[in-house]
């Protein structure tokens, strides 16, 4: 047996960042406390170099490990998000983790392996490899949802999103081995040759199809799968709940997208019109819950329930049938391009949420933000931005978002799903406007005007002039980012 | 081009004291006059050019282009214009210099110059205009002007209202004009006189169906219809009867205001309007005989309700409302020169009158009740003596002026047919209530035993030269007017129309004359029995017919009705649309669906129970159904 | 970068100007912040006016056009160009914004920054609506208002302000929604572009076209607003603070009716034609509907915005009259729309500021306490009677004119609103302006000083041109309205074809069936 | 080798049903996560049918990787339990519903 | 004769698995789970898979069972109401799932042998099957071992923090 070193080449990054992720670990009991953020520093450079690495692979299509890990654009495009939004929770956290008391070095290891996680998935050419970085994704993010021990929320978010996990995964495992069972592989293509060939009448492969549609809407928090994510998103350290919302969200998205259109993209009248009525009681369920919340960290989770919802619709028209390649590939880019954006104003407005401080608490009920504008204009004004992008108003990158998503459904001839989207589009701005309102509209009381603040630190900061740049420039200049996603969707088979 | 200055002169006058008037003040009318002067002696001009029978066009810009719209202003100069532009600038010249006393100390002296010397521009320029629009344009105008005049005095509640329902009320007259100016355009594609008229022979015999729209079908001329329409807006400019309410209310304007309003300017252009569009109505029978009508009815009316007033100006106000029945009677029977010198001559003696009746009001302090007058003849001899004159003029006395005009305006409407024999015997009872009523004004204010508040008994005497010169000079022109030679002058004007080759002669003219004088002899003779002679005689008569006397005197309760049928449905209307509708539907639709939605996030908000097995329940029936979804696919 | 040869970006500059001043007031110190935003918007006014200098009447086509494309995949172009229809719409925009920074010169206290910044903001995205050449930069524009006008009625607005914020706000996107998914659409039936004149030249099948004009529609009625979508509007103007709500009647309304003088009508000319007579008969609606519902109002914004719906009735009137009076008139009224409600608005914020009220019954017997601001008020509520001699009267009586020979019977009904309007209004100025003064409001009443009869002369001044010498105004509109025209004739041509007029034509159309008087229906 | 694959497809469907059903109705976290050992051992009993049946290790690969899967999982619950339960000394899933709606 | 030996297993691990569902202490539940271990493992045996029933009786019974077993009486559970409220709902659905899924199978072909893939080899591999199994592993399967450790890596890491005493206690 020897080492398939032009293998390991390949997966470079990945083997920098779990031995970076090690390292951590090893080095952290040996640092003295003051000392611990240059742990993160580390993880930060390394994520740099990383991308380096991983860019400079853009265009080509090789497979790696007999075929089990595939490292095309489409993977590169999602890692380089992977990468970008990891880096900015990296840096969110260093405040965040020291506000809260939590200061564990173990916790930048743990980003670091669930990124592992997550570059597997989004490169994964086979079922089975694809649920292992699942899995590594999943077990470090329950262990990080339940970082903040002391609470009990924390503790339960944890909890619940554990045994609903596992659950979920017990599901996907099981379609996985019905789908060995009838193709006799788990890769993608050797599934793909042997659906095809078959056709679509294969009760089995329905089952199996509908396992992996279940557990994988679990992941992506579609409903209705979706219901663990308001519990966990607001019992989670907001640091987290960021990534989870974001990264974990886009890998998922990505594996998803991959599994149904390498596998089974012979038979996509099998489950396009079940992504599509899931796709639209996402996105109704979703704003329509968000209306009612008071607590920010769970709206916003609803909100990601719903952006779930519309970036479903890029599934929907990937996996619509009679169309042209083209506008399939329309669907695959303008899901990629959306969900990009997405994290961009997803992670600004979960840093408002965690820098904002109410006492010693964390302020993440909306009558936090009472009055922000008058203490914090900057701050206001960026939350502002945020929730306008979110809810996809022009000139933001919200509203580039939701234009390509809905551009490519009326290229599908789906043009009543964007009508429905874009209603409901338009709810979605009745409770991202209630926190402009709060924050620009309402007199703080005595009260709040003493002990709600902002504690920003430098890292933070970046963080939110990541975000804000990134919402604002690709909301006047999406060329780019556009450019590119449809390049990788391009490659990406 | 010279001509253009008739006009212009106002409104500099207007322009100079309504950005000045500020520091200009008491001396305002040093602007005000001179200008309307020179509009005068300009207009003498003009008037001597004209005589020879020549129009006279004067472009001034092109207003507007739209399509086929085109729409350029000018002036329009021949004899029917001159006469208006004579009686106008007469008239105003006269009441300016008047205002001079009337309103002299008063606050708002600069506005009122100003105000009225807007008003005359925009009277002028309504007679001069060349088309329809611009006709419009001065019609609306002279409309926001009387706005603005009757309530000069708008601390008073009364002067607010009525202001505002003349305004109002013109605006419903503005309306059918509107649409007859549009009817005129879709018909003709032009607006111009110079280029609608010469197109008429060819559309006279046009039909529309007016049912159309539902259906139905209901043919009737072009012509009718647009005549019909534009005839609306006299019967509002000029307060023939259903529109006349706006008329007796203007009178809370001060007096000066009056007798501009309905001697010279505002009503006659109703009158003139007829008169301007004399070859489109001759085109329609029907429009014609809708004109006679209103115009006969008005006049009766008008008559009757003077009767019983106690208000001085307001028995003026209700004879202007009668005569200009007789003018608008006359044009609809086809005599608009007959109509039109009944105009003029009105108003010439009518601005007597009202000028008159100011200079008892102010030597009474605002006194405005005939009831607390009487006995006034010694106490203002030149007012006495001039009003006289008017009120004979008005009641058609041998050889005055009205005696001339009403004759010559009974005789058309007698030798046009059979309404108008039915007419001309109607105006010639209305002429019998003319003199009487005229009469009664002047004994029941002039003659007999004073009623003045004792308070001001002793101050009462002569108001200043500015105020009576006016007085002599329309004393003179009440009488001279009749002698000018009207008839003949505006004949040319009105090629085709009958009456134009002076007095008839034969039987029918004759009998006309005789019956006339003796009807305006029977109605002072009638006044004096009752007022003069046997002084309890009106009460008891008032007691005697209660009915007839409370119709009178509440105006045939015309406004009673407006107020019940039109005002406060409308208001009402619009108060519950406004709650019943607006709020209570559209806004509650639109909220409501607001509240569904949120209404759909509470209940959906449920079934975030916070209990991990649901949410397995919840994954779990997703699969079940997605896997029964595909039994059943 | 394809600048024409010799052009010079005005446009462009027009819309940058404002967004400098943003970066200016917001650098700047808070006391100072007034004057650098008042010079920029004045600046920005002196910019525009090459616009009309420069204007070439005889072209139908756009001028000062500007071409750069912003997104590669698919096209979407920076591209701005103005007619004859949305220069005088640009213009109205800059000369206004001057105004509203004037007008809230006092009124407005606190996070004075905050709102010049949000006036700013609104000016660009407005000029940009009227100047954009590129759908989804039009797109763009048009929502990007909604934040600033929500900000403006939220922050500064009444007691009911959030209420009303996210009413304007919610109800308006609500009706953009269809807009995109029609944009979108046109861009795939219309030959994949964005560009508004390739896509008005390409032709879509009736049934499709039907489904664009109503979702046009349901964007573009809201915003003017039409009955029955109108009843965000009272709500937003009587909370908004003055210079929000001159910006919302003068400004924003117009993007509406323009929306459909630009979009449905030369796009979708078969529908346009179709569904003419439901838009009529919801314009004549509207006319006689919103002023019954201003003569119910006790509060004077509410009155005013009520108008509002019945004078924007007209607009539409006249636009699916479809006539060169019609479209002329409608665009003419715009303007005068623009310039008589934000003057009034004017007026009622300057005794706002005075009072503190909005009631009727708290602002009576101005005429003495205040004679100047009373003449003012008298000339801006004459105009909006649509007296003649006054801005109001040419847009009036040209839509008119465009109705009536559009629809005999539509004509009339839609002239009862010249009566009602001069009921209402007079009303109002029979109780405020001359109507006995409450004591305790006296010593408040101020006449106006330097400042707030400086905003106002520019106004009269425009009421008295435009209703003495339209001329001017209207040429500009000519060749463009032309055009517009000439993509409908075709089509008017076409539905009264065949069996001599399609049946929702005869319905409403021509009561009076006459050779004759069809003249105006097809333009000249 | 006479024994249908099927045989064991239906077993293990009755397995994964069973915990399945147990995750749904159980309280006890515990019991829970036991349930779902039930489901992923369902799951490798079809690995390895269809490994035997296709001939094919790989599915007994795969038995291999769901087991650690299924250690690793165990650790990671059963601290998650410790630390509920010391937060409140219950195991009963339902008691925790601090987060909710 | 291998029929029956399958029934018997069969039969034992669904009593088995359903008594782990249904009983009330924990500690009978993980002993029943452990029966059905062993069961699970017997029939790996008679699928010529003897390694992983090695593996399956090391790691579940030897080391997973255990821990369970160890956390139940270091939380010295009481007894306690057993079911949720949605137990009816729970079974149906539970049947249902199983019920749907065996319908759609019968629905589409009642032959699962037919719907493995035609390619199949009923290659034996009785012989060296351990080997086999090792060779896959650290050949084919490289890089899902890695990633299995890692996981193996985060679980150990990650329980060692949640259960961590020191940290809790500074803090409340």
């Amino acid at each position: 047996m020897t080492l398939p070193l032009a293998d390991l080449v390949l997966i470079l990054p990945e083997l920098l960042i779990v031995g970076m992720a090690c390292l951590i670990l090893v080095l952290d009991p040996i640092t003295p406390p003051h000392k611990k953020v240059l742990l993160a520093w580390m993880s930060l450079g390394i994520l740099v170099v990383s991308s380096v690495v991983t860019a400079s692979g853009f265009g080509e299509r090789v497979m790696a490990f007999s075929e089990l890990v595939v490292l095309d654009s489409y993977a590169v495009f999602w890692k380089m998000l992977l990468y970008l939004v990891s880096g900015l929770t990296i840096l969110l956290s260093m405040g965040y983790l020291k506000v809260e008391k939590i200061q564990l070095a173990e916790y930048y290891a743990f980003v670091l392996l669930a990124l592992a996680g997550m570059m597997v998935m989004v490169s994964g050419a086979d079922l089975l490899t694809i649920y292992l970085g699942i899995e590594l994704m999943s077990i470090t993010l329950y262990i990080m949802a339940g970082f903040k021990r002391f609470e009990l929320r924390s503790i339960e978010s944890s909890a619940k999103y554990f045994v609903l996990g596992a659950f979920s995964s017990g599901i996907l495992l099981y379609g996985i081995s019905i789908i060995f069972g009838v193709t006799g592989s788990t890769r993608l293509v050797e599934i793909s040759a042997v659906v095809n060939g078959r056709g679509i009448d294969d009760p089995l492969v329905f089952i199996a199809l509908m396992l992996l549609i279940v557990g994988f809407g679990f992941k992506v928090a579609a409903v209705p799968f979706h219901m663990w994510t308001p519990d966990v998103y607001e019992g989670a350290p907001t640091s987290v709940t960021a990534f989870m919302a974001v990264a974990s969200k886009a890998a998922s998205f990505a594996a998803f997208l991959r599994i149904l259109l390498e596998a089974f993209g012979g038979i996509k009248p099998d489950w396009n019109l079940l992504i599509l009525v899931i796709c639209i009681i996402t996105v109704a369920l979703g704003n329509l819950v968000a209306i009612v919340q008071t607590n920010v960290k769970r709206m916003l989770a609803y909100s990601s329930i719903a952006h779930a919802g519309y970036a479903l619709i890029g599934v929907v028209v990937a996996g619509w049938s009679g169309i042209e390649a083209a506008v399939s590939a329309q669907g695959v880019s303008s899901l990629m391009l959306y969900l990009a954006i997405y994290s961009f104003m997803t992670i600004g407005a979960f840093s408002m949420v965690a820098i904002l401080r109410k006492g010693g608490l964390e302020g993440e009920e909306i009558e936090d933000f009472t009055g922000l504008a008058k203490r914090h204009k900057g701050g206001a004004f960026l939350m502002l931005v945020f929730m306008v992008s979110l809810a996809g108003i022009p000139p933001t990158a919200g509203f580039i978002g939701k234009l390509y998503l809905f551009m490519a459904a009326v290229n599908a001839g789906l043009a009543w799903l964007a009508i429905i989207g874009l209603i409901f589009a338009a709810i979605s701005a009745f409770f991202y406007l209630r926190i402009v309102m709060v924050m620009y509209m309402r007199e703080p009381s005595s009260e709040q005007e003493l002990h709600t603040r902002l504690v920003l630190s430098t890292q933070v900061s970046f963080v939110l002039a990541c975000a804000v740049t990134g919402v604002v420039l690709l909301g006047i200049f999406p060329g780019p980012l556009v450019s590119v996603a449809d390049l990788s969707s391009l490659t990406f088979k | 081009m010279l001509y253009a200055l008739i006009p212009l002169l106002p409104l500099l006058a207007f322009v100079i004291l309504g950005l000045f008037g500020h520091w200009i003040k008491d001396r305002s009318h040093w602007v005000a006059v001179p200008a309307v002067l020179g509009s005068f002696i300009l207009s003498i001009m003009a008037l001597v050019d004209v005589t020879d029978g020549q129009a006279l066009q004067i472009p001034l810009y092109t207003w507007a282009d739209s399509g086929n719209l085109h729409i350029a202003l000018g002036l329009f100069v021949d004899q029917l214009t001159v006469a208006m532009l004579l009686l106008v600038t007469i008239v105003s010249s006269l009441v300016h210099v008047y205002t001079i006393g009337y309103m002299h100390g008063e606050p708002g002296y600069a506005r009122f110059f100003s105000n009225i010397a807007l008003f005359t521009f925009s009277m002028l320029m309504l007679v001069m205009s060349d088309n329809f629009l611009q006709l419009f344009i001065f019609w609306e105008a002279v409309g926001l002007c009387s706005y603005l005049l009757i309530g000069h005095w708008y601390e008073r509640e009364s002067a607010r209202a009525a202001a505002t329902k003349a305004f109002l009320v013109n605006r419903v007259g503005d309306f059918g004009f509107m649409l007859g100016i549009l009817l005129v355009f879709v018909t003709f594609g032009s607006l111009h006189y110079q280029e609608v008229f010469p197109q008429l022979d060819r559309t006279a015999g046009s039909l529309v169906n007016l049912l159309g729209a539902v259906g139905g079908h209901w043919e009737i001329s072009v012509m009718t219809l647009i005549c019909l329409f534009l005839f609306i807006g006299a019967v509002g400019k000029s307060a023939q009867v259903p529109l006349h309410v706006w008329l007796p209310d203007a009178m809370e304007g001060p007096t000066p205001i009056s007798a501009l309003i309905h001697a010279a300017t505002m009503v006659t252009a109703g009158v003139f309007m007829v008169a301007r569009f004399a070859p489109l109505f001759n085109h329609s029978p029907v429009a014609m005989n809708v004109v006679a009508v209103v115009g006969g009815v008005t006049m009766f009316i008008g008559a009757t309700i003077a009767l019983t007033q106690t208000d001085i100006k307001r028995v003026v106000a209700y004879s202007t409302l009668s005569q200009l029945g007789y003018m608008m009677m006359a044009c609809g029977l086809g005599g608009y020169i007959a109509g039109m010198y009944h105009l003029l001559t009105h108003g010439a003696f009518k601005a007597l009158l009202f000028l008159g009746c100011g200079a008892v009001i102010i030597a009474l302090h605002h006194e405005q009740d005939m009831k607390h007058m009487g006995g006034l003849k010694d106490k203002l001899p030149v007012t006495y003596w001039t009003f006289l004159i008017g009120a004979l003029a008005l009641s058609g006395f041998p050889l005055t002026a009205g005696f001339f005009s009403k004759d010559e305006l009974l005789l058309a409407a007698w030798m046009s047919g059979d309404l108008g024999k039915v007419l001309a015997v109607l105006g010639l009872l209305t002429a019998l209530l003319t003199a009487f009523y005229s009469f009664r004004l002047v004994f029941v204010t002039f003659w007999g035993e004073s009623r003045v508040d004792p308070h001001h008994a002793k101050h009462v005497h002569e108001p200043s030269k500015a105020m009576t010169f006016p007085l002599l000079i329309l004393a003179v022109l009440s009488i001279l007017a009749g002698y000018l030679g009207i008839p003949e002058f505006l004949a040319p004007a009105f090629p085709g129309a009958e009456g134009g080759g002076g007095h008839h002669e034969g039987s029918a003219a004759m009998g006309m004359m005789v019956t006339a004088t003796a009807m305006g002899l029977l109605g002072i003779a009638g006044a004096y029995w009752v007022y003069v002679k046997s002084p309890g005689l009106p009460d008891r008569l008032a007691h005697q017919w209660q009915s007839l006397y409370q119709l009178s005197l509440n105006k045939w309760f015309v406004d009673e009705a407006y107020d019940r049928t039109v005002v406060m449905p409308t208001l009402n209307l619009a108060e519950r649309l406004w709650k019943r509708v607006d709020i209570a539907v559209i806004d509650s639709a639109v909220n409501g669906v607001a509240r569904a939605v949120a209404w759909g996030g509470w209940v959906t908000r449920r079934l975030q129970s916070g209990q991990a097995q649901n949410y397995a329940l919840a994954m779990t029936v997703g699969a079940v159904v997605i896997l029964g979804a595909m039994i059943f696919y | 970068m394809v600048i024409p040869a010799g052009g010079f970006p005005w446009l462009t500059i027009v819309l940058l100007l404002p967004l400098l001043g943003v970066v200016a007031v917001l650098l700047a110190h808070e006391a100072l912040s007034r004057a650098i935003a008042l010079t920029v918007s004045i600046l920005t006014l002196l910019v525009s006016l090459p616009l009309w200098f420069a204007f070439d009447n005889a072209n139908a086509g756009m001028q000062f056009v500007e071409k750069h494309l912003w997104i590669n995949s698919p096209a979407i172009h920076y591209s701005l160009g103005v007619d004859g229809i949305s220069m005088p719409l640009v213009l109205l925009t800059t000369f206004l914004t001057p105004l509203c920074i004037l007008v809230s010169w006092t009124a407005i206290q606190t996070r004075m920054k905050e709102f010049l910044i949000s006036l700013l903001v609104m000016e660009t995205a407005t000029v940009g609506v009227f100047a954009a050449l590129d759908f989804v930069l039009f797109y763009v524009f048009w929502e990007t208002m909604l934040i600033p006008m929500y900000l403006l009625i939220g922050v500064w607005g009444g007691p009911n302000r959030v209420y009303a914020a996210i009413k304007f706000f919610l109800y308006t996107l609500a009706g953009s929604i269809l807009l995109l998914v029609a944009i979108l659409v046109l861009f795939f039936e219309g030959g994949r572009t964005f560009d508004i004149l390739a896509l008005t030249h390409a032709s879509y099948a009736p049934g499709l076209q039907s489904l664009l004009f109503w979702a046009f529609f349901a964007a573009f009625a809201v915003k003017v607003p039409m009955f029955p979508f109108h009843t965000w509007l009272p709500d937003a103007h009587v909370e908004a603070p003055t210079a929000g709500s001159i910006i919302l009647a003068s400004v924003l309304l117009k993007m509406g009716t323009y929306g459909f003088l630009r979009f449905s009508l030369p796009m979708l000319p078969d529908a346009t034609v179709t569904y003419t007579p439901i838009i009529m008969t919801l314009s004549v609606i509207a006319i006689i509907y919103g002023a019954y519902m201003a003569l119910a109002q006790a509060d004077l914004k509410k009155l005013i915005a009520y108008s509002s719906v019945s004078h924007m009735g007209f607009v539409t009137l006249g636009i699916f009259a479809l006539n060169a009076q019609g479209i002329e008139g409608a665009v003419l009224q715009m303007i005068n729309h623009g310039i008589t409600t934000g003057a009034l608005f004017m007026c009622v914020g300057i005794i706002y500021e005075r009072t503190h009220s909005r009631q009727i019954t708290d602002n009576g017997g101005l005429a003495n306490a205040m004679p100047k601001y009373a003449t003012f008020f008298v000339i801006f509520a004459l105009s909006s009677v649509g007296l003649p001699g006054m801005n109001s009267f040419v847009g009036e009586f040209l839509v008119l004119v465009g109705t009536f020979a559009w629809s005999k019977l539509t004509g009339t009904l839609a002239a009862l609103g010249i009566i009602l309007a001069a009921a209402y209004i007079l009303y109002l100025v029979q109780r405020i302006i001359y109507g006995p003064a409450s004591p305790q409001m006296v010593p408040k009443l101020t006449d106006l000083n330097v400042r707030e009869f400086g905003m106002m002369v520019p106004l009269v001044v425009l009421v008295f041109w435009i209703g003495l010498y339209p001329k001017p105004l209207l040429d500009v509109m000519h060749a463009s309205v032309a055009r517009v025209i000439a993509s409908q004739s075709t089509s008017v041509l076409v539905q009264q074809g065949g069996d001599g007029r399609s049946r929702t034509l005869a319905m409403t159309a021509e009561p009076f069936a006459h050779p004759l008087i069809m003249k105006g229906d097809v333009a000249p | 080798m006479d024994v249908p694959v099927s045989y064991y497809l239906v077993l293990s469907g009755i397995m994964f049903s069973i915990g399945l059903v147990g995750v749904l109705i159980r309280r006890n976290i515990i019991i829970i996560l036991l349930s779902i050992e039930l489901m992923l051992n369902a799951t490798n009993i079809n690995f390895v049918a269809f490994s035997s049946y296709l001939g094919n290790l790989s599915g007994q690969v795969f038995v291999f990787f769901a087991l650690t899967v299924a250690a690793a999982e165990v650790a990671v619950g059963l601290a998650i339990i410790i630390a509920l339960y010391r937060h409140s000394a219950s195991t009963n899933i339902d008691d925790f519903r601090l987060l909710k709606w | 004769m291998g029929t029956i030996v399958f029934f018997y297993f069969a039969s034992v691990i669904v009593v088995t698995a359903a008594l782990v569902v249904a009983l009330r202490s924990p500690v009978f539940s993980a002993l029943a789970l452990l029966v059905m271990f062993f069961h699970v493992a017997g029939l790996f045996v008679t699928l010529h898979a003897e390694f992983l029933a090695v593996i399956q009786i090391l790691v579940y019974a030897g080391a997973i069972l255990v821990l369970y077993l160890f956390v139940v009486m270091l939380l010295n559970l009481k007894g306690e109401v057993r079911f949720h409220h949605q137990l009816t709902v729970g079974l149906f659905l539970g049947c249902m799932v199983f019920a749907e899924a065996v319908l759609l199978v019968i629905k589409g072909e009642f032959s699962l042998g037919m719907n493995l893939p035609d390619t199949r080899e009923q290659a034996q591999l009785t012989q060296g099957n351990t080997e086999s199994i090792g060779e896959l592993l650290y050949s084919t399967y490289l890089f899902p071992f890695e990633i299995a450790s890692l996981i193996l890596l985060v679980a150990m890491v990650g329980a060692v923090i949640l259960t961590k005493k020191g940290i809790l206690e500074a803090k409340s």
